[in-house]
């Protein structure tokens, strides 16, 4: 029996795979298993290969875990196509098509464990369609991991509820002959998932985007600009179905730079607003976000980042825009950057943005990644009573009487007006201009507005809370991770721990402005670490030694998209890092000589 | 409460050059807005950048003078946003039609309710006297010392072929008459365009000047032009650089309803009274 | 007599103020004289006040220094607008137009040094008009500076050869008025030019962006596709003049994506190309850089850095766009980055952005700013044929068998074809591409792809001749400044080391990518210093801390634009470093207890 | 030499969706090239991002899968920089009249000699489903559930109105007039344009399939359509969205110089001999 198991599974596009992924997933989820899900997908839009990775814990579970321990290829070239996203290794158990010979073409799995199932026939046989394939992969999978054969029953029930009686009874005939030959053929005990209890209320089923457009909503946004780009798009599907209830607006512009001008016009007009794009939608934005940054106009900006650069891997995910999102408009200025961890996280960071937005009167830029955003997460029911909302600064009476939007004030955050306000009316432009709004070339005030604009962001840095810590306080190593990733490196701290490495882990969610306070502390004990990323470059790494004097023996894991970034890597660099203070121990420790 | 025009004039002084059209266009707008009577801050003016996109800084409004060619998506979002608002667009033929062209044809089919101003200079002001779309074939410039290579642009032929509802063109020379296009534009329920021959008196040609439109404008309705003619609009538009038409070239008769008006009526369709934002997320709850 | 001298001065719209700049300057220059002049305007378009800030000296100028000794008000409110710009102190001698009274509204400056002279009044008796002041004021300066009447008078006659016969011989008057008021009137002697021989060859009298476009010739620019946009137009319409001549092309585009999309279409069909901007510019060309950089197209993109951010300050200097240079655009890459800090200085840096490019099959930003854009200088003739101009690395025969675009060499450089080239055929795109060019989604290949694409640009760090050291080799002292400021720093250094001070300064014509080498090696003996630029948050200094553990009493001397950082700041921060080091001294000299 | 179609089929294999209307597409192109027959390596073929945008990855030339929205620049620049190639563009309806919208009217005025085909399919379909600009009003996609709110953009009347000297519609259910119809865009020495209605059948409409087309599809010269009345084809292509016209809109029986002519007219004026590129600086020197 296992806690943990990791399944994945890839076939060819009309194969169902991803729903077959989903019905594990539901049915996992509703008798208490966590779950977490990635799909891929071939470049065609139709008929392409796809695949799930799909971990399944009765614990909490903090990313969709590597090597697989099942992995079923409905056919050989689909699986092999994904390389590195469906790792295979001697412990994994590769279950295949039979009809496609018993010879295993991959490398360094034990044959002992592999089942050659007659999938498509048991398919063929039972529904009279090889499009039955993945149900009676699901039927293999109920008896093999002892998932609830009723629950993922039911699934399949309501999947093909619509269709025709026949195709219904068919796919009721695949499962049960998938669970037949399961129990024919049993795998090893440690397969087998060990019982949990079905959580007190019902858990949730969500991903990234969808996640991340509910919490707009619930952060109080009520205008949505946007241009469809992969992997953001579905914000905006969401919010096409469900801002209308609430008052509020979707347009889908003609292009980025409509999309961000129509949100700057909304908030300038006292709405909350967001964009959200990808990479290349990133780039159009950047003299916009200039714009909205000197005009001091909130807005959340939402990237899901993708593999670049340029059209780059329009479907992977990567951590490469950091640099971008920190640094991508000319002129001074510092725009906050957010991170979420997590689809639940997603929720907390996404009603951060808005609200850093409307506070500091500034653009801020969410930085979710493909990964985040596509995959499916079983997660606790969120309360949001529990989040402050946050509402721009209007300016009082006393303000209106003379009234000026840009006052330089003790905080820098100036009193904000919108159209319809009587009194209030203002010059709002992107060139420079004085705390009334007229335009200046004047270096003085120039240099006084600089320092406002980016001043009033201090307070930002001393907010803990976007920051975690785990681990050992005191530690000699620290790691620092983001994004997707830090899921990954959650669980190698963990896992180190558990062997009695002394180590912390730093997981900010403000990736810019750079907290030197929140870094110092953390690295006060450290003399050896890592920044896990998922770049070539290892962006934050470097961001952060632009304000923080690093340890020296501070050090980056990162690595292009679409490579994983596994638990054994992190953990293999962390033993290293071990030996290598236990030899310079020893020299310390040498008497000194003259 | 009766608004005058002084009203609408804001405390900046105009940096434009002595004699430029458009100081004209600006006194056409406060007599225009005092003629419709809104309160100031009802009014939100937005423009690109340009010496016309200027044109808010001196104007009592809600303004945003905001990056060069992007005026109309941030209006849309301002009106969407607030459709109790009056909402004016005004920039340079540089801004509207160059860097800013793609996003005309969008705001005419989305058919959002905002007036349009174009100050047609056929040149680059602000930045010396570059060409400009609008600039004849065979023009001098800085950037052209040779004279341009291609045909311009005919600002009322696109956006006559884009759809648009309210086409009209004036200048300055008869600015009675444009003060009153920019009523009509204000008063048209939709996207309503007012192209402006704003003459350069710094780098546009002699013969774009206030003193040659006097002797060359023909006003369309005094021609008898009907504004309901959308094909002949088209034929009297063709002529745009050749003859200095004014007035109205094409007012829909039957103006659909506007944009804001359409996402008013999806979201009375769609409000669910029960809906509240805090139990969004519950969609997400197994079931 | 003095070896060296700044001249400030200041009026309305149609004064001639720039005019008489120009001529003061050739004259000078004529004489053997060099002299660096910059301009600075109102926002009008016309009829604004302009000024002028010149210096004129026996020996090499490195900037056009700060502190007038000669301030020309023509009248005070135009003069006082251009407020840190024309900075008078203690040693200024002040001519103003008595007419406006003799109460100088000027803080700090020595009244018995005034002048009052009756300028307009001069102006109307001599030539019957006010329009002649600024002829006045040159026969004024030629009596007080000793600079050669002749030459002054043969430049008026030049300029107004093409006016009525009346208007000539009014200036010539004009002159000869203010010539006899200096004579009248003398000023302090140390106001007096030390002569100076001719020079060999006439000197050339040049502004940054017309060296930039013609150093874009003699590199081989074949074509410019831009849009205008101050303070970069007048490389576009240098280059529209003159590119024709030799078979070339300008394209003023629609934009500037359309502009740079034009360059990369000419790039790419083997033509070497060239686009200019400035800040907001750069900001919307951002997606196309990152095509530029993934297809590997060769291609110069100028930025003529203004105040931002957005449209900012459009007329006024600033270096605050290197942060965007390094890392505008999404996805992880590399893209060089040069400046120039001088005019002359422009000419080899452009050649040189040029070969980059087409070596390395990249993209580069030259980043020039407004002020070396729009300054004048007199600088020695420049050699065109010390210059090696490179071209791109076409396929051999062997390489056209089974050509791979993007093959993977040891240098990380893949040869180059373009269409016309028999067997040269192959994909470009934004995607990611194996080595043949075609699409992938393979992570493996983007990893290698992605090492190629940054690996190949490693020998630009080797590159010592695009860095300059001046002063003490082993001082614990070091500056670091670029770009226009870096003359200042060149000049404070030299008053430092003559005051005893042992340092140095590193002058880097590559900002980015970052040479750790070659400043770790500068930094060696370094234990306090400078990072002196043009910006609000010191940008340089926080890219070169990314990459190199710099010394820790390295400080950042940063602020925004048109606010100038003088020789004398920088010596303040200097001599306090001094003082610093001395008491720091003592503790260490103590004797040891304990 | 002669050239067959399959010498213009890459050993790309296309993946687009069974039974996309983009298959005839390049099945025409593959036919027209081989009909002007130019070698593979003297033609330069750019398009933008879209599931038509992977065209040129599937032909034999110079191809250029740039990014979205932005191949008429770069196709421009390639043509200015070397006339003697034969310059194809293509892409979707969303990379050419939404994000690239801005760039088509230049393009146009300019009259560099580029054969321009958008594969019009009313929808996005790289990005799986949402409205392009060509969607009818109404059309429900997963970025519009209840129906879009806006106007299409009329792609025919829009090229037409900024000046296009060629204009055209195909459609793959025509495969023999489609590829005559690229043939004449190719010979045209100027900007030609063709409308494709390409389906898209994975998230286009059904109206909008191959199967349709074959039923309603007009042939314009068997209409008698005459192709050099400009205003008659304005009023067919005000059509756009009822009927489905295939053939030459509109050709310019008199086109002007292209803009490479002019280029290339205005070096011969201007080259000057002696002009040394070393010798440029020397414009410097004070003399
Ligand atoms: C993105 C960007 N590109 C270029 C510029 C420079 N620029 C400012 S105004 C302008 C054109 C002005 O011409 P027009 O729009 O016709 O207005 P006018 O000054 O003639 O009224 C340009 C190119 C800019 N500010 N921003
Ligand atoms: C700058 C940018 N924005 C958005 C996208 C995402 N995107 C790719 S193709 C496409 C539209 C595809 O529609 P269309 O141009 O009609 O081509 P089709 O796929 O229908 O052939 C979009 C929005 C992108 N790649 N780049
Ligand atoms: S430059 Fe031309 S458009 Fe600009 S203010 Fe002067 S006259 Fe008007
Ligand atoms: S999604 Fe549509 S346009 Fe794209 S390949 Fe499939 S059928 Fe063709
Ligand atoms: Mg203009
Ligand atoms: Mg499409």
């Amino acid at each position: 029996m296992t806690t943990d198991l990791v399944i994945g599974m890839a076939g060819a596009g009309g194969d169902g795979v991803i729903a077959a992924g989903e019905a594990l997933m539901t049915a996992a989820a509703r008798s208490g298993y966590r779950a977490m899900m990635t799909k891929s997908y071939g470049p065609q839009i139709r008929g392409g290969e796809s695949s799930f990775h799909l971990r399944i814990a009765t614990g909490e579970i903090f990313n969709a875990g590597t090597m697989l321990d099942i992995a079923v290829a409905l056919n050989w070239d689909d699986f092999l196509r994904f390389g590195a996203e469906l790792p295979v290794g001697g412990r994994t158990t590769v279950v295949h098509d039979g009809a496609e010979g018993a010879a295993l073409p991959l490398e360094g799995v034990s044959p002992a464990d592999a089942v050659a199932a007659p999938i498509a026939e048991m398919a063929r046989t039972s529904a009279g369609t090889e499009k039955a394939k993945n149900t009676v992969v699901l039927g293999l999978l109920a008896g093999w991991l002892g998932l609830s054969a009723d629950s993922l029953l039911a699934g399949v029930r309501k999947r093909f509820a619509r269709k025709s009686p026949e195709v219904l009874a068919g796919n009721e005939r695949a499962f049960a002959a998938g669970l037949a030959f399961a129990q024919a053929h049993p795998l090893r005990t440690d397969r087998r998932l060990c019982e949990t209890a079905p959580p007190p209320s019902p858990r949730w089923l969500v991903d990234g985007n969808e996640m991340c457009a509910a919490a707009a909503l619930v952060a109080g946004c009520e205008f949505f600009g946007g241009y469809p780009i992969t992997p953001s798009s579905e914000i905006m599907h969401f919010l096409g179905r469900e801002i209308w209830r609430h008052g509020g607006t979707v347009l889908q512009a003609e292009d980025e730079i409509a999309g961000i001008g129509a949100v700057i016009g909304a908030s300038f007009a006292g709405r909350k607003a967001m964009t959200a794009t990808s990479g290349p939608g990133m780039s159009l934005k950047s003299e916009m976000l200039g714009l909205a940054t000197i005009a001091e106009v909130p807005l959340v900006c939402v990237n899901v980042q993708r593999g670049g650069p340029s059209t780059g891997l329009p479907t992977k995910s990567e951590q490469s825009d950091l640099f971008q999102a920190a640094f991508s408009a000319h002129g001074d200025a510092v725009r906050p950057v957010l991170a979420p961890i997590s689809v639940a996280d997603t929720c907390r960071i996404t009603i951060e943005a808005f609200n850093i937005a409307e506070q500091f009167q500034t653009p801020v830029i969410l930085l979710s990644d493909a990964d985040i955003a596509q995959r499916k997460e079983v997660i606790d029911p969120i309360d949001p009573r529990a989040f402050t909302i946050v509402d721009r600064r209007l300016p009082n009476e006393r303000e209106l009487e003379h009234y000026a939007r840009f006052q330089i004030t003790e905080s820098g955050v100036s009193p904000i007006s919108y159209p319809g306000l009587e009194g209030g009316n203002f010059l709002a432009s992107g060139i420079e201009h004085n705390e009334r709004g007229a335009p200046t070339a004047s270096g003085e005030v120039h240099a006084q507005m600089n320092e406002k604009r980016i001043r009033k962001l201090a307070p930002l840095k001393a907010r803990r809370d976007l920051f975690s810590i785990e681990g050992d306080r005191d530690a000699p190593i620290g790691l620092v991770s983001w994004g997707s990733v830090a899921g990954v490196a959650s669980e190698a701290t963990a896992v180190a721990r558990r062997e009695g490495i002394q180590m912390k882990l730093l997981v900010p969610r403000l990736l810019y402005p750079i907290s030197e306070e929140v870094y110092e502390d953390f690295f006060a004990s450290v003399r050896a670490g890592l920044v896990i990323e998922q770049s070539h470059q290892g962006q934050l790494f470097r961001i952060i030694r632009m304000f923080v004097d690093v340890p020296r023996g501070l050090e980056s894991l990162a690595r292009s998209g679409s490579n994983p970034i596994t638990v054994h890597d992190v953990l293999d660099r962390v033993r290293q890092m071990v030996v290598a203070f236990q030899r310079q121990r020893v020299p310390q420790e040498e008497p000194t000589l003259g | 409460m009766a608004y005058t025009p002084q009203d609408y004039k804001s405390e900046l002084k105009p940096i434009w050059c002595p004699g430029c059209g458009d100081y004209g266009v600006v006194q056409a707008i406060y007599r225009a807005l005092a003629t419709i009577g809104r309160p100031p801050h009802e009014i939100a003016f937005v423009s690109g950048i340009g010496c016309s996109s200027r044109i808010p800084g001196y104007t009592t409004a809600y303004g945003f003078n905001s990056v060069h060619g992007r005026a109309l998506p941030i209006a849309q979002g301002i009106k969407i946003a607030r459709p109790e608002l009056l909402v004016l667009v005004a920039g340079g033929d540089g801004d509207g039609f160059s860097i800013g062209g793609g996003h005309v044809a969008h705001a005419i089919r989305r058919n959002v309710d905002l007036t349009y101003i174009v100050m047609d200079n056929q040149v680059y002001g602000l930045t010396k006297g570059q060409l400009s779309p609008t600039s004849p074939r065979g023009f001098r410039t800085v950037s052209s010392p040779e004279g341009s290579l291609e045909d311009p642009v005919n600002p009322l032929m696109y956006v006559l072929g884009y759809g648009g509802r309210f086409v009209a063109q004036g200048t300055p020379a008869d600015l009675s008459g444009l003060t009153q296009l920019v009523v009509e534009g204000l008063r048209y329920p939709g996207f309503a365009f007012i192209n402006v021959q704003s003459p350069c008196v710094t780098y546009g040609s002699p013969d774009a000047q206030l003193k040659a439109h006097k002797s060359s404008m023909k006003n369309l309705a005094s021609l008898g032009h009907d504004e309901g003619n959308r094909l002949r609009a088209m034929e009297l538009a063709a002529e745009y650089g050749r003859s200095l038409y004014t007035g109205i070239f094409y007012r829909d008769p039957e103006p659909p309803p506007a944009y804001e008006a359409l996402v008013a009526e999806r979201r009375r369709a769609l409000t669910d009274p029960g809906a509240s934002r805090e139990r969004v997320l519950e969609k997400f709850a197994l079931r």
